[in-house]
């Protein structure tokens, strides 16, 4: 007991990071994945993109930098699978900068791995990232090819066949944002949603969807919150297409270590106040 | 009010030459800036105006004498963002009076900043500040650094200059993302005496854990006045509090309308209330 | 995988542990990996301020025909003579360099206060104090075709007193002594329970962000793999 | 001249952008728009003086033999490393939109070997402290912190799976014991009750602090001292 209660009040900040460190690992390792049910807000957003008639136009805009990679790649992957499967036309651009290089990470590891049918230009077209933030959406609402002059390859609008029929924003049919900040789902829908009246769905970190709650369902048709929400989405669409059975569950094996990593967190909460209250006694 | 409003936006004025479907919002803006106006007014006529005690702005001074005591520095951080954001501004007012201590005590000050505009900006406050007590000998232009734009790279030059230099008193005031819990836990592990203050919500909750004092939004706002003691300053802050009066009275007779509209189901009052909430209706 | 994505993931993995061992202690390879970092990413967003804004946005702008068939956006466009203001207050900016006429960046910054503080003082007029109190006015009872919902009218008066004691709490004027004393103290109740709980809302996006990490840093011990 | 025409700028300008939204006819709905885009450039000439600074202070030290000379070499050769590769492109095809992702481009490989993995592991350095925080925060010191150690705990427990079997067992009148239901309630109602009294009071100090800008009671950062 006594060495316990030595232990518990002097114990050192490293030993913590240890413990979380392996709570994160073991699982990984172990390949340990929690199975979720979609909750409401998520499973609004899938019927919502299930609903869109094919060859709709859905831009995909990539407003994360590399810190949020994990909680948001498994979102934009997940977009993508769906999309395509339903035959609509994915337009990709970032607001972020530091956006571009996941926007291609997707097209590499999902659009050409899992779909070599689907052809650019015709199916998807990587438009990039352009300065602006917010006033970006603004201009794209006035004049979209005067922003968007060429790809992002440079190949000039014009010859795009998928962007003959695009003048302003809006005439796509929906706009998905993977965000992580500033600008990001909350831009968009004060931006473009409430103004053209163009519907949103929001895919962000769990520390941004807390602030964008308020807006669903009026303004957003749903929303992925965190790594959580992405597993829920792919629980939803491996359940209509099983194809994805073995490819599509990112977010769900990152689920495993999420779960144990928190349980070890309440034990530390526990723990913190157990030592609390030895110090306290012995006092 | 009410009445005023709808006789207002149902005339036929011309809505070309000024927006009157923001009437409400011009209404509500000329009474905060009147309020505001008022007290900076009426304190310059030299009325002593009383400001209750903000803890985490009285431990300032005893942070800045501690580490001049133990003859270590002074660490100020004035957020991650630029100059667009009045936090930021915020930031830098609450440095000149954290300058103003360090020149007075003679302890070691270093703001290392994020953005370009932020240096600047910086270094003509701490300039200021080290003139205004006399002491422009103390002031190197060094004293406010660049480091990086980018906002990880910032904190990873942040906690190496805290595990090296170990100052004795963190200041983080400003707008701050991610990183606070990162600074205050590093801060924490240095046994620096930290206080903090800033007006995102997210990252309040880590400073409030992590720090020994933390400026709780509006608080942020009010601490350069604070510090300052100056009167007009001050007098804003008499001003701030008019608002807050407006804001629980109007959320008192709003919600007590909305009450009485669900339990007997007046008409009466039902339009009497959606008038209420018109005056608070947003038309962008 | 090509040479460079090999060498490439390689240097990132050696940088993601030279990172990690700051949590052990100080040492030189976080030194070194924060030094470099530091000075990659200033130079990182100096490049990009250059390429994405100074170029398109100032260059082009001002003179299009220069970059005729280097920069696409800027052709067939006419000249926008009013980006020749962010230039000359760019200028001013940079009188800093020169201690005599140092005093005239000052214009410069006036400038961007002023925009900041005009444009800040109507944006959180509208979207947060205007539009806050405007979610705030809902009734204390709630009265459902079955009769009194109780747990719900409970809610909203939760809602509508929290918010009522936690302004309270940010009186400047007033001591927190007697009556005020007891409200503020209330609001600092709520306050505590919003900190708390969006504390253990956030925990879960960090763990995620360290799970990506792990995973990445099992990637690169793979190609090790690969190659032995 | 030095003091004065600073002040008047900012009360013009800030007063123009006030008045702004209020008034629908060209140019004043574009405006906030177009000075952003300004902003933008300025911060472009800001690089200079930042970027200066940073060069100027490093050199500083190498050159009074700072112990830490070596790693200030290394800020050094990383900022011009950096700069040359990303100003002419190496590796890739001209092209000044600011595209960096073209393969073979140096500047992408640095972004992906260097800048990238720093920026996420520093970020995911969180993880750690956000534990080693809830060990050593969430204690019952006081009223207070027994409030936000219980609400931090629902709302963690009510992330987890175990959370939700936990109290699954109960009947449906109990209902508001149930940790799902408590966990959306605490953060809809006193999250949310707090949050909104944070968000107003913060509004009001955006204005007021604003106005004291606009009206020059506040100037320090301006080098003009307080009279």
């Amino acid at each position: 007991m006594n060495i316990l209660k030595n232990f518990l009040l002097q114990l050192d900040r490293r030993i913590i990071y240890a413990a979380i460190a392996l709570a994160v690992t073991i699982p990984l390792v172990l390949h340990f994945a929690v199975p979720l049910k979609p909750s409401p807000i998520v499973q609004s957003l899938f019927d919502a993109l299930e609903a869109l008639p094919p060859k709709s136009k859905v831009i995909l805009s990539f407003d994360y930098g590399p810190s949020t990679l994990p909680e948001n790649d498994p979102m934009a992957f997940a977009f993508a699978r769906h999309l395509l499967t339903r035959n609509h036309r994915i337009y990709m651009m970032a607001l972020w900068a530091t956006g571009a290089r996941n926007l291609d990470h997707t097209i590499e590891q999902v659009i050409e791995k899992e779909f070599p049918g689907k052809v650019y230009g015709v199916d998807y077209v990587k438009l990039g990232y352009k300065a602006g933030d917010e006033g970006l959406i603004n201009t794209l609402f006035k004049d979209f090819k005067g922003m968007y002059t060429t790809d992002g390859h440079g190949t000039n609008i014009n010859d795009i066949p998928m962007m003959k029929d695009i003048t302003t924003l809006e005439d796509f049919d929906m706009i998905l944002n993977v965000g992580s900040g500033r600008p990001g789902t909350k831009e968009w829908i004060q931006y473009a949603g409430d103004r053209g009246n163009i519907p949103i769905g929001g895919a962000v970190t769990a520390v941004e969807a807390l602030l964008l709650y308020p807006y669903y369902p009026r303004q957003l048709k749903g929303l992925l919150g965190g790594l959580q929400g992405a597993a829920e989405y792919e629980t939803a669409l491996i359940s209509k297409y099983p194809q994805f059975g073995t490819t599509g569950r990112q977010a769900q094996v990152y689920m495993g270590p999420q779960a144990v990593a928190h349980c070890v967190i309440l034990l530390l909460v526990i723990l913190g106040n157990v030592s609390y209250f030895l110090g306290r006694r012995r006092k | 009010m009410s009445l005023f409003l709808s006789v207002l936006t149902l005339s036929p004025l011309n809505y070309e030459y000024f927006a009157f479907d923001k009437i409400n919002l011009f209404v509500i803006l000329i009474l905060l800036v009147t309020a505001i106006l008022f007290f900076v007014l009426k304190a310059r006529r030299g009325k002593t105006l009383s400001i209750r005690k903000i803890a985490g702005l009285e431990a300032v001074e005893e942070a800045v004498g501690r580490a001049t005591e133990m003859g270590k520095s002074v660490l100020f951080v004035p957020g991650s963002r630029d100059l667009d954001d009045l936090q930021t501004l915020a930031g830098l007012s609450i440095l000149g009076s954290v300058a103003r201590m360090t020149a007075q005590y003679e302890a070691r000050l270093d703001v290392p900043v994020n953005r370009s505009l932020v240096m600047a900006a910086g270094q003509e406050t701490v300039k200021e500040a080290y003139l205004a007590v006399g002491r422009p000998d103390l002031y190197r232009p060094e004293m406010v650094h660049y480091i990086t734009d980018e906002q990880f790279g910032y904190v990873a030059a942040l906690e190496g200059i805290m595990v090296r230099e170990r100052p004795a008193a963190c200041f983080y005031m400003g707008a701050f993302l991610a990183e606070s819990l990162i600074l205050a836990e590093t801060g924490n592990s240095i046994g620096a005496i930290q206080v903090a203050g800033t007006a995102m919500p997210v990252q309040l909750p880590f400073f409030v854990a992590a720090c020994d004092y933390t400026l709780i939004g509006e608080e942020l706002f009010a601490a350069a006045a604070y510090l300052s003691q100056d009167r007009r300053m001050m007098g804003s802050l008499k001003g701030q509090d008019v608002g807050k009066a407006v804001a629980m009275f109007a959320i008192v007779i709003g919600s007590l309308l909305a009450t009485i509209v669900a339990l007997t189901g007046s008409s009466f009052v039902g339009s009497l209330f959606r008038a209420f909430i018109r005056l608070f209706a947003l038309n962008y | 995988m090509t040479m460079w994505d090999m060498i490439v993931l390689w240097i990132g993995g050696a940088m993601t542990l030279m990172i990690f061992s700051f949590l052990y202690k100080d040492n030189p390879f976080y030194k070194f990996a924060e030094h470099l970092f530091v000075g990659v990413s200033a130079a990182f967003w100096m490049v990009k301020a250059i390429q994405t804004t100074m170029i398109p946005n100032m260059w082009a702008a001002i003179w299009p025909k220069s970059v005729t068939g280097i920069l696409h956006a800027a052709q067939h466009t006419e000249p926008n003579y009013v980006r020749l203001i962010p230039l000359g207050l760019g200028l001013l900016l940079l009188s800093r360099l020169m201690p005599r006429i140092a005093w005239l960046s000052r214009w410069a910054m006036a400038v961007l206060i002023g925009f900041t503080s005009g444009t800040y003082l109507v944006r959180y007029l509208q979207s947060d104090f205007i539009a806050q109190i405007r979610s705030t006015l809902i009734p204390l009872v709630v009265v459902t075709p079955q009769g009194l919902d109780v747990i719900q009218s409970l809610l909203n008066c939760v809602l509508v007193f929290g918010v009522l004691c936690a302004l309270m709490y940010f009186f400047f004027s007033l001591e927190h002594r007697g009556v005020v004393g007891g409200i503020s103290r209330a609001g600092i109740w709520v306050l505590m329970v919003a900190f708390g709980a969006s504390f253990g809302y956030t925990v879960m996006a960090r763990i995620s962000l360290l799970i990506g990490r792990i995973d990445y840093l099992g990637e690169w011990l793979q190609s090790f793999g690969k190659i032995l | 001249m030095k003091k004065r025409v600073p002040l008047i700028i900012i009360f013009c300008v800030g007063t123009l952008f006030v008045l702004a939204i209020f008034l629908p006819f060209p140019p004043f709905p574009a405006m906030e728009g177009e000075v952003s885009v300004w902003f933008d450039i300025l911060k472009g000439f800001a690089f200079v003086l930042g970027g200066g600074n940073l060069i100027r202070v490093t050199a500083d030290k190498i050159r009074k033999g700072h112990p830490d000379r070596f790693y200030l070499w290394v800020t050094l050769v990383g900022f011009f490393g950096m700069l040359v590769v990303g100003l002419l492109q190496l590796g890739g095809p001209i092209a000044p939109g600011g595209d960096f992702t073209t393969e073979g481009l140096w500047f992408r490989r640095i972004y992906d070997g260097i800048f990238a993995p720093c920026m996420a592991a520093i970020f995911s350095t969180l993880a750690f402290f956000v534990s080693s925080a809830a060990y050593r925060a969430f204690r019952a010191k006081n009223r207070e912190a027994t409030i936000l150690l219980i609400a931090a705990f629902v709302i963690l427990l009510g992330r987890t799976p175990l959370g939700n079997s936990l109290t699954a067992w109960l009947p449906d009148f109990l209902n508001f014991l149930k940790i799902p239901w408590l966990f959306e309630k605490i953060l809809m109602y006193p999250n949310t009750a707090g949050q909104r009294a944070i968000l107003i009071g913060i509004a009001l100090g955006i204005i007021s602090n604003s106005l004291r800008l606009i009206l020059g009671v506040e100037r320090s950062y301006l080098g003009g001292e307080r009279s």
